[in-house]
């Protein structure tokens, strides 16, 4: 049987030969050995490199406004196509970007992968007790390699976090679909951590994120690689109305943070980026979920991470809950 | 930094008993941006209008703050003063120191301190406040009716009238609705042609009124005061230029059908008038009953039209005309009997609804006024009344009141017992709802003096038994389960809005309800207005409601057609949405938000160094747009935004208050 | 040492209800506290929850928004979006730890001089006893 | 087709020749209907209480049973098909309910997977009607047949949606596929009174003489049902008539299913004509439909 | 004149409705229930009275009412409701709140033998299951 890493090569060459596609966006080897980053084939041989596997990768959808805006715009030919990688978290996020305007599904070949979760390298090395040397992945278990002996871990142990809280194993719909096998993950709402904050007191609230939050460094990452920040130009950067103001303070961390998160608000797709990304580890996805939770139970929103083409709160219901 | 003024008033004592007017100017004097302070005994007078005018040409302020009553009260009196004084009405800003400062506080102190911090945040706004210019728009004065039933000529009358073109739509092909349909009216009795065909003729040969009947709005673009709709002519198959309405070839047709007009209760000829009285008086071949249609033979009416006007191959075409406003008056339809299977789903002959009755009781329709049952043709000697047959009724979604039916039931028994005077007429009703002028003791007429039996409770069922229809009803005042066996069965089915108005609606971006029923634009002040501005409702598209509120109804939606046509153009309020399009991403978010559909998507082109860039952005139509801001807050990166209520001056008005 | 703590509220008045009842409060010479102050806008769907944000920030102890009852927004909608956001918003914030108490919504028509008054009262009295708010506010 | 089959507790005892009908009948036409094993009573009313499950338990085993065996649930007496397929509607919706019945009976979440049937719904699905009218092989020519529905096949409509509740026509087609006339009489539809008569005869008096009167206006020579209490107390109700009003002329009821062996052209004997209240062999006999096996 | 104080009566009101899952003030007393009631004529009180009692907060007179008792349960009346009120289940509520004060309408033995032994086993099942 041939892998997706095989699968995908040939589907590539088909794609190029064929002149449908201008761009393939899909991961390569990073630096280290477990890591993997973006890569960019413009032919068929650039697109040798790439591979898919189980490790954790960075998020692609973000790639297609700089690929695909100008062609969006009518500025470029209009049948120039981009070839992108895509899990289901990847396709909630293209489908952000169809639904806010900013590209076109027509000039997206969406090259679907069915995914049970990423694995963690972190969570590996932690039970095997030092840093792996090799880390082989088969259906269900991970074997970590390390200096003298091997760690059998079953996968649901490595698992990455926000994979646990995935709310769609494969996209929804694709023009090529890598392999046919439909993702066992269970769909698994977890919202036990956002629970855990809710029953503390607001004064232990208040201190748990004012020192979250004082680690921020207001780097604006977690904007820059969210589909749902898709702004021409961002809040933050605009000087009049300065909603932001420079000053490194925990009340104007408290407004950064309260912004972001309700910009994203009924918009977020549970991806887990905008935390991947954030160098001081903030749990942003703590303050996401919360409003996904809210929203899907003042609102009736059964599953508040898809883009649908009007935001829960582009809209009402006359029979919205009346209580504060 | 702007130049701005100060103004502070005393009103009298009113203020100036419980704030400290003096020491609030002195203040204001010192803080940042005010080039000026001052307060005086009474502003709103004309010296103290005069004072504000001289100061901001003296002073060649930038801006000014009034710290007096309510803005409510006297906003426009002071940016009436500064406009005067070459200072944009826009760069005043009024705040609020009497209502909601000295009137509702008691501590001078107190009050002192409050009005100074709502005088400094005013400054702050008025600092960011910019020049706005209200926008001229032009107007076209013409309307389009839509609807010949007595709402639609009313309006189509009145403004016609006023002077200006009128194009009156009506899908049948004559005019006249429903009313036309009707025996007598209440509470009068008086025959509904009678009252109604003096209206019809005038309509026909009103110079200013285009009529345009067969035809359907299709399509609608612009917005208010440049509108412009394709009018759907539908072909007659008779030219009615040569027509000269003599009727021979309805009299020789050899085809008989069912009259739509006569709701199944009489026959027309397959080329035909719908009746005798009919605007236009002109012929109209239906196409699925005639002859030739069928089988291509026949041609009997062009046989014997002494002016050769039959035309066979007639096409529909597609009419474009350019409007300043819409009124629709798009009518009612009855709830169709198959839906209440209870009460036999249409499959007793002898069960009829109000405008079958109507029929048979009109003096011109097939029984020539005397009550006689479809099946049959016997005279009815009991007769039962069903009173809310789908109305008030959750399980066929229809829980309004259809508001007529009382009054119409009323009138249909007095109208039989007038005829059949031994003849026995119940009606079961739930409530009688007969507020209006004359109409309780109309009903209380029909009971007292007409013997008409009012039972209050709801039928369970309807059946035929023996010839006779059996009516399972109940007495809810003496708790008593009533069986009576009718002769004819006439049931009071809801009144639901025409079946084509959801479509209509969207194709004039006018909204409905669940029902289908248009939405006014505020449910007591603005009536006759629908959301969208320029298009106005009457009559019974926009709810149930009887003649003399129609009449009333289209006559609003008349004056406020002729009113807008009053001016040369249109003046539209500046303080509206605008949209900074180098931030805007295009991702429409605000679009569904809007309740006047003022935001649409625009491709502007955008010159970046050497390359010229196209993109999509949120336009406003100025012109739609009502100013309530709630697209700014759907908007992330603050692209939209709210002229005289800015981001920017809210902001800054908030910072000067928490201080 | 026994100043009594003055707390500082804002108040979002929509100009078709609430701030026309606001008037009334004031034609009717109803009296409430002096620690409340408007800020007109034309639609309680205008406030922006940054708005609230930013009073915390820039030293608001309790934020009040008021608006048209339901079904009878002058723009007809504008109050019901309103109601979707500060659900949220509220919810949002009290979750990092703002209390909930310090922001409120009422429906105040033109005619509820009345309820505008007691409102009013009843919010300052709530933020006197809940004392200042520091959290998210900015250091002077 | 296959289904899995649930006779209720009265077909076994009462009824058998309801039962043995709808066996022979369905094996002609291809329905095959396979008894669950082990079935339990269904509890012969819909619980109307909110605040209590115990009336759920025993349909709902029956129900998850039949799921079990893969396939949809065809039963045919009315108040069988009723409790079923409310019950089955009620664990499809709510999921409180339905972990609470499989809690306590210690078996798999069952959440209304299945279909339940009534047998002239199976038929229906599949063009029962046109195969009978081709499988008929002796049309009951001139036999005015009354079909009297009662109230739990067609209420409420809302859950049940097995036919228009006031204009029902299902059992009209199936008189029409067998070749008789279907007679129009407007009682078909209104209650008998069910268990009320448990209490007293007397009390369902009213209710059951309407429908009869109403049949026999219209000139029915036979009364056709699917539910054991209306043929019970309509019978009941006939002993009495006929003793207190000589006018009144008994009609024969039967079980749909009977009148279908007989179009089918089983042998009369297996009709079960024999075990009915009032027998229906000399009026079947009198419009030559049958020649032999009269008492 | 009721024995019940106001807070008693309401609590009954609300276990009624409780029970039923209905809404008792849903109704508006048109009667469409009486009127096609087939077990109507039987009753002491009218369907839609029944109701009514319970509205006025009669809820004492309204469970001395043989009516819940009379009710065959034949939903002829919650098809027409216009209102959608499921008169059969408040009927029902009436019942079981009779049947669990132990006070049922009959007991086995009370049931002739002859009925037993005529009535169809569904019919039986169907009985106890409503009146004891």
């Amino acid at each position: 049987m041939m892998t997706m890493t095989e699968k995908m090569r040939e589907q590539v060459k088909e794609l190029f030969v064929n002149n449908e596609i201008k761009l393939f966006i899909g991961f390569e080897k990073g630096f280290t050995k477990f890591s993997r980053i973006p890569a960019f084939a413009e032919n068929y041989d650039e697109a040798k490199k790439m591979i898919i596997d189980e490790f954790e990768t960075p998020f692609l959808a973000k790639y297609l406004i700089r690929e695909l805006e100008e062609v969006a715009a009518g500025i470029v030919e209009k049948s120039e196509r981009v070839a992108i990688l895509t899990r289901g978290c990847d396709y909630l996020g293209i489908r952000r970007l169809i639904v806010d305007n900013i590209i076109l599904r027509e000039n997206i070949v969406i090259v679907g992968i069915p995914c049970d979760g990423l694995i963690d390298v972190k969570k590996a090395n932690k039970l095997l007790g030092e840093e792996a040397r090799e880390i082989t992945i088969d259906e269900e278990n991970v074997i970590a390699k390390g200096k003298t002996e091997n760690k059998i871990i079953s996968k649901a142990e490595v698992v990455l976090d926000r994979c646990r809280q995935c709310i769609m194993c494969e996209p929804k719909e694709s023009d090529i679909m890598l392999a046919e096998k439909t993702a066992n993950v269970k769909k698994n709402k977890d919202y036990s951590k956002i629970e855990e904050i809710e029953k503390m007191s607001a004064k232990e609230r208040y201190e748990f994120w004012s020192r979250q939050f004082e680690r921020c460094i207001r780097c604006f990452a977690c904007r820059d690689a969210c589909t749902a920040c898709n702004c021409r130009k961002c809040i933050f950067d605009i000087t009049e109305p300065e909603m932001l103001e420079k000053t490194v303070a925990t009340s104007e961390q408290f407004m950064f943070h309260f912004i972001r998160a309700f910009h994203v608000a009924g918009r977020c797709s549970a991806c887990g980026e905008c935390e991947r990304v954030c160098p001081v580890d903030i749990p942003l996805g703590l303050l996401n979920g919360k409003l996904r939770k809210d929203i899907e139970f003042l609102f009736n929103v059964e599953e508040a991470g898809i883009p649908s083409e009007i935001e829960p709160l582009g809209e009402f219901k006359l029979d919205d809950p009346d209580e504060w | 930094m702007k130049k701005i003024g100060v103004f502070v008033c005393w009103c009298g004592l009113n203020i100036s008993s419980t704030v400290d007017v003096g020491k609030a100017s002195e203040e204001l004097k010192n803080y940042p941006g005010v080039f000026y302070a001052d307060d005086y005994k009474y502003l709103c007078s004309d010296p103290g209008q005069e004072l504000i005018k001289k100061t901001i040409i003296d002073n060649k302020l930038e801006g000014i703050v009034v710290a007096a009553c309510s803005p409510n009260m006297h906003e426009s009196t002071f940016r009436a003063a500064a406009e005067a004084a070459g200072l944009n009405p826009y760069r005043v800003e009024i705040t609020n120191i009497r209502e909601q400062t000295s009137w509702v506080h008691s501590n001078k102190e107190d009050a002192t301190i409050k009005a100074i911090q709502l005088i400094k945040a005013t400054v702050e706004k008025v600092k960011k406040s910019e020049d706005l210019f209200p926008q001229q728009i032009p107007l076209t004065k013409k309307v389009l009716v839509i609807g010949g039933g007595i709402s639609g000529m009313t309006v189509a009358l009145e403004v016609a009238e006023a002077g200006y073109p009128v194009i009156l739509v009506e899908k049948e092909p004559q005019i006249g609705g429903n009313m036309a349909k009707l025996s007598e009216t209440f509470p009068t009795l008086d025959c509904a042609s009678c009252i109604l065909t003096p209206k019809t003729a005038e309509v026909g040969r009103h110079s200013n009124i285009t009529l345009m009947t067969n035809s359907e709005v299709v399509e609608s673009s612009g917005y208010f005061g440049n509108f412009t709709v394709k009018i759907k002519r539908k072909p007659t198959f008779v030219d009615w230029e040569k027509c000269i309405g003599c009727m021979l070839c309805q009299e020789k047709c050899p085809k008989k059908t069912n009259s739509d007009f006569e709701h199944g209760m009489g026959k027309r000829k397959a080329i035909s008038v719908a009746f005798p009285q009919a605007i236009p008086y002109r012929p109209i071949i239906n196409e699925k009953e005639c002859i030739y249609f069928k089988t291509g033979k026949c041609k009997m009416c062009v046989k014997v039209c002494p002016v050769d006007c039959i035309e066979f191959e007639q096409l529909e075409n597609i009419v474009e005309e350019n409007i300043g406003a819409i009124v629709v008056a798009s009518g009612y339809e009855l709830l169709p009997k198959e839906k209440l299977s209870e009460y036999g789903q249409g499959k007793y002959a002898d069960v009829i609804d109000g405008m079958q009755f109507e029929r048979i009781a009109s003096a011109s329709g097939p029984t020539e006024g005397v009550i006689r049952r479809p099946s049959d043709g016997k005279i009815p000697q009991s007769i039962v009344f069903i009173q809310c047959a789908g109305s008030r009724d959750n399980q066929k979604d229809r829980p309004y009141c259809s508001k007529i039916c009382c009054m119409y039931t009323a009138k249909h028994a007095m109208l039989y017992k007038h005829q059949v005077h031994d003849g026995t007429a119940t009606v079961f009703y739930m409530d009688i709802r007969a507020g209006g002028k004359g109409y309780e003791e109309f009903v209380q007429r029909a009971i007292e003096d007409d013997h008409v039996l009012y039972l209050r409770g709801r039928v369970a069922r309807v059946y035929e038994e023996d010839g006779k229809l059996v009516v399972l009803g109940v007495d809810t005042l003496s708790s008593e389960q009533v069986r009576i066996e009718a002769d004819l069965v006439v049931l009071a089915t809801a009144v639901i809005p025409s079946e084509k108005a959801k479509v209509l609606g969207q194709t004039l971006k006018v909204g409905t309800d669940a029902y289908g029923f248009f939405n006014e634009a505020h449910p007591k002040l603005r009536p006759v207005e629908s959301m969208t501005k320029g298009v106005f409702l009457a009559g019974c598209a926009q709810a149930p409601r009887d003649i003399p509120e129609t009449v009333s109804q289209a006559t609003g939606a008349a004056a406020k057609v002729i009113t807008m046509f009053s001016k040369n153009h249109l003046v539209s309020d500046p303080q509206v949405a605008k949209v900074n399009e180098k931030i805007c991403v295009g991702c429409l978010q605000c679009e569904p938000i809007c309740p006047y559909k003022a935001i649409e998507p625009e491709t502007i082109e955008v010159r970046i160094g050497h390359t010229v860039e196209k993109r999509q952005v949120a336009t406003i139509n100025k012109g739609l747009c009502q100013g309530c801001g709630a697209c700014s807050v759907a908007c992330r990166s603050g692209a939209m935004n709210l002229s005289g209520f800015s981001n920017e001056q809210i902001l800054e008005e908030l910072k000067a208050l928490c201080l | 040492m026994s100043v009594k703590f003055k707390p500082n509220i804002i108040c979002f008045a929509c100009n078709w209800c609430s701030y026309t009842g606001a008037d009334m409060a004031g034609t009717s010479r109803m009296k409430y506290p002096a620690t409340i102050k408007i800020i007109r806008v034309p639609c309680s769907g205008r406030v922006n929850p940054t708005f609230i944000m930013k009073a915390y920030q820039k030293g608001a102890d309790g934020v009040l928004i008021a608006g048209c009852h339901p079904g009878d927004c002058h723009y007809n909608s504008g109050n019901y979006f309103a109601k979707r956001r500060f659900l949220l918003a509220t919810r949002f914030m009290n979750y990092i730890g703002i209390d909930a108490k310090r922001l409120r919504m009422e429906w105040i028509s033109a005619a509820e001089g009345v309820k505008f008054a007691r409102v009013m009262a009843e919010f300052s009295e709530t933020i006197s006893e809940l004392g200042p708010n520091w959290r998210a506010r900015e250091e002077v | 087709m296959k289904y899995s089959y649930f006779p209720g507790c009265t077909l076994h005892t009462q009824t058998k020749n309801f039962n043995d009908s709808i066996k022979s009948t369905s094996a002609i036409l291809d329905i095959e209907l396979e008894e669950l094993k082990d079935w339990q009573c269904c509890g012969a009313v819909y619980p109307l209480t909110t605040d209590s499950a115990m009336g759920l338990v025993s349909p709902y085993r029956s129900l998850q049973k039949a799921h079990e065996c893969g396939n949809n649930l065809v039963t045919v007496c009315s108040a069988c098909y009723n409790v079923l397929k409310r019950t089955n509607l009620t664990v499809a919706n709510d999921g409180e309910i339905r972990t609470k019945l499989s809690n306590y009976m210690d078996v798999d979440e069952y959440a209304g997977e299945s279909k339940v049937l009534h047998l002239l719904e199976a038929m229906r699905e599949n063009n029962g009607f046109g195969i009978i009218k081709e499988k008929t092989i002796n049309p009951l020519k001139g036999l005015k047949v009354a079909p009297y529905y009662g109230c739990l096949l067609l209420r409420p409509s809302k859950e049940l949606k097995f036919d228009d509740p006031e204009n029902p026509t299902i059992f009209e087609e199936f008189i029409k596929s067998i070749g008789a006339v279907a007679v129009d009489f407007p009682n078909r539809i209104e209650c008998c009174g069910a268990y009320v008569s448990i209490t007293s005869q007397r009390k369902v008096k009213g209710a059951s003489e309407s429908i009869l009167k109403s049949a026999s206006n219209r000139e029915a020579d036979i009364i056709i049902t699917s539910c054991p209490l209306c043929y019970h107390n309509l019978a009941k109700e006939q002993e009495r008539l006929e003793k207190d009003d000589y006018t009144f002329k008994p009609i024969p009821i039967l079980y749909f299913t009977q009148l279908l062996a007989l179009a089918l052209g089983l042998e009369v004997e297996s009709c079960g004509f024999e075990s009915n209240k009032i027998d229906a062999r000399p009026i079947l006999k009198s419009k030559g439909l049958i020649y032999r096996g009269d008492a | 004149m009721s024995t019940k104080t106001k807070t008693e009566i309401a609590s009954m009101i609300k276990r009624i409705e409780l029970i039923s899952g209905e809404s008792l003030f849903k109704c508006y007393q048109c009667g469409k229930c009486t009127a096609g009631c087939v077990m109507a004529d039987e009753m002491d009180i009218s369907p839609y009275k029944v109701i009514r009692m319970l509205q006025l907060g009669l809820v004492e007179k309204a469970l001395k009412s043989e009516s819940m008792w009379i009710c065959a349960a034949c939903f002829a009346c919650r098809e027409r409701c216009p209102k959608e009120v499921d008169l059969a289940k408040i009927m029902e509520a009436l019942r079981v709140i009779q049947i669990r004060e132990g006070k049922p309408l009959i007991e086995p033995d009370q049931v002739d033998d002859k009925v037993i032994e005529e009535m169809p086993q569904q019919g039986i099942v169907s009985g106890f299951r409503k009146y004891n």
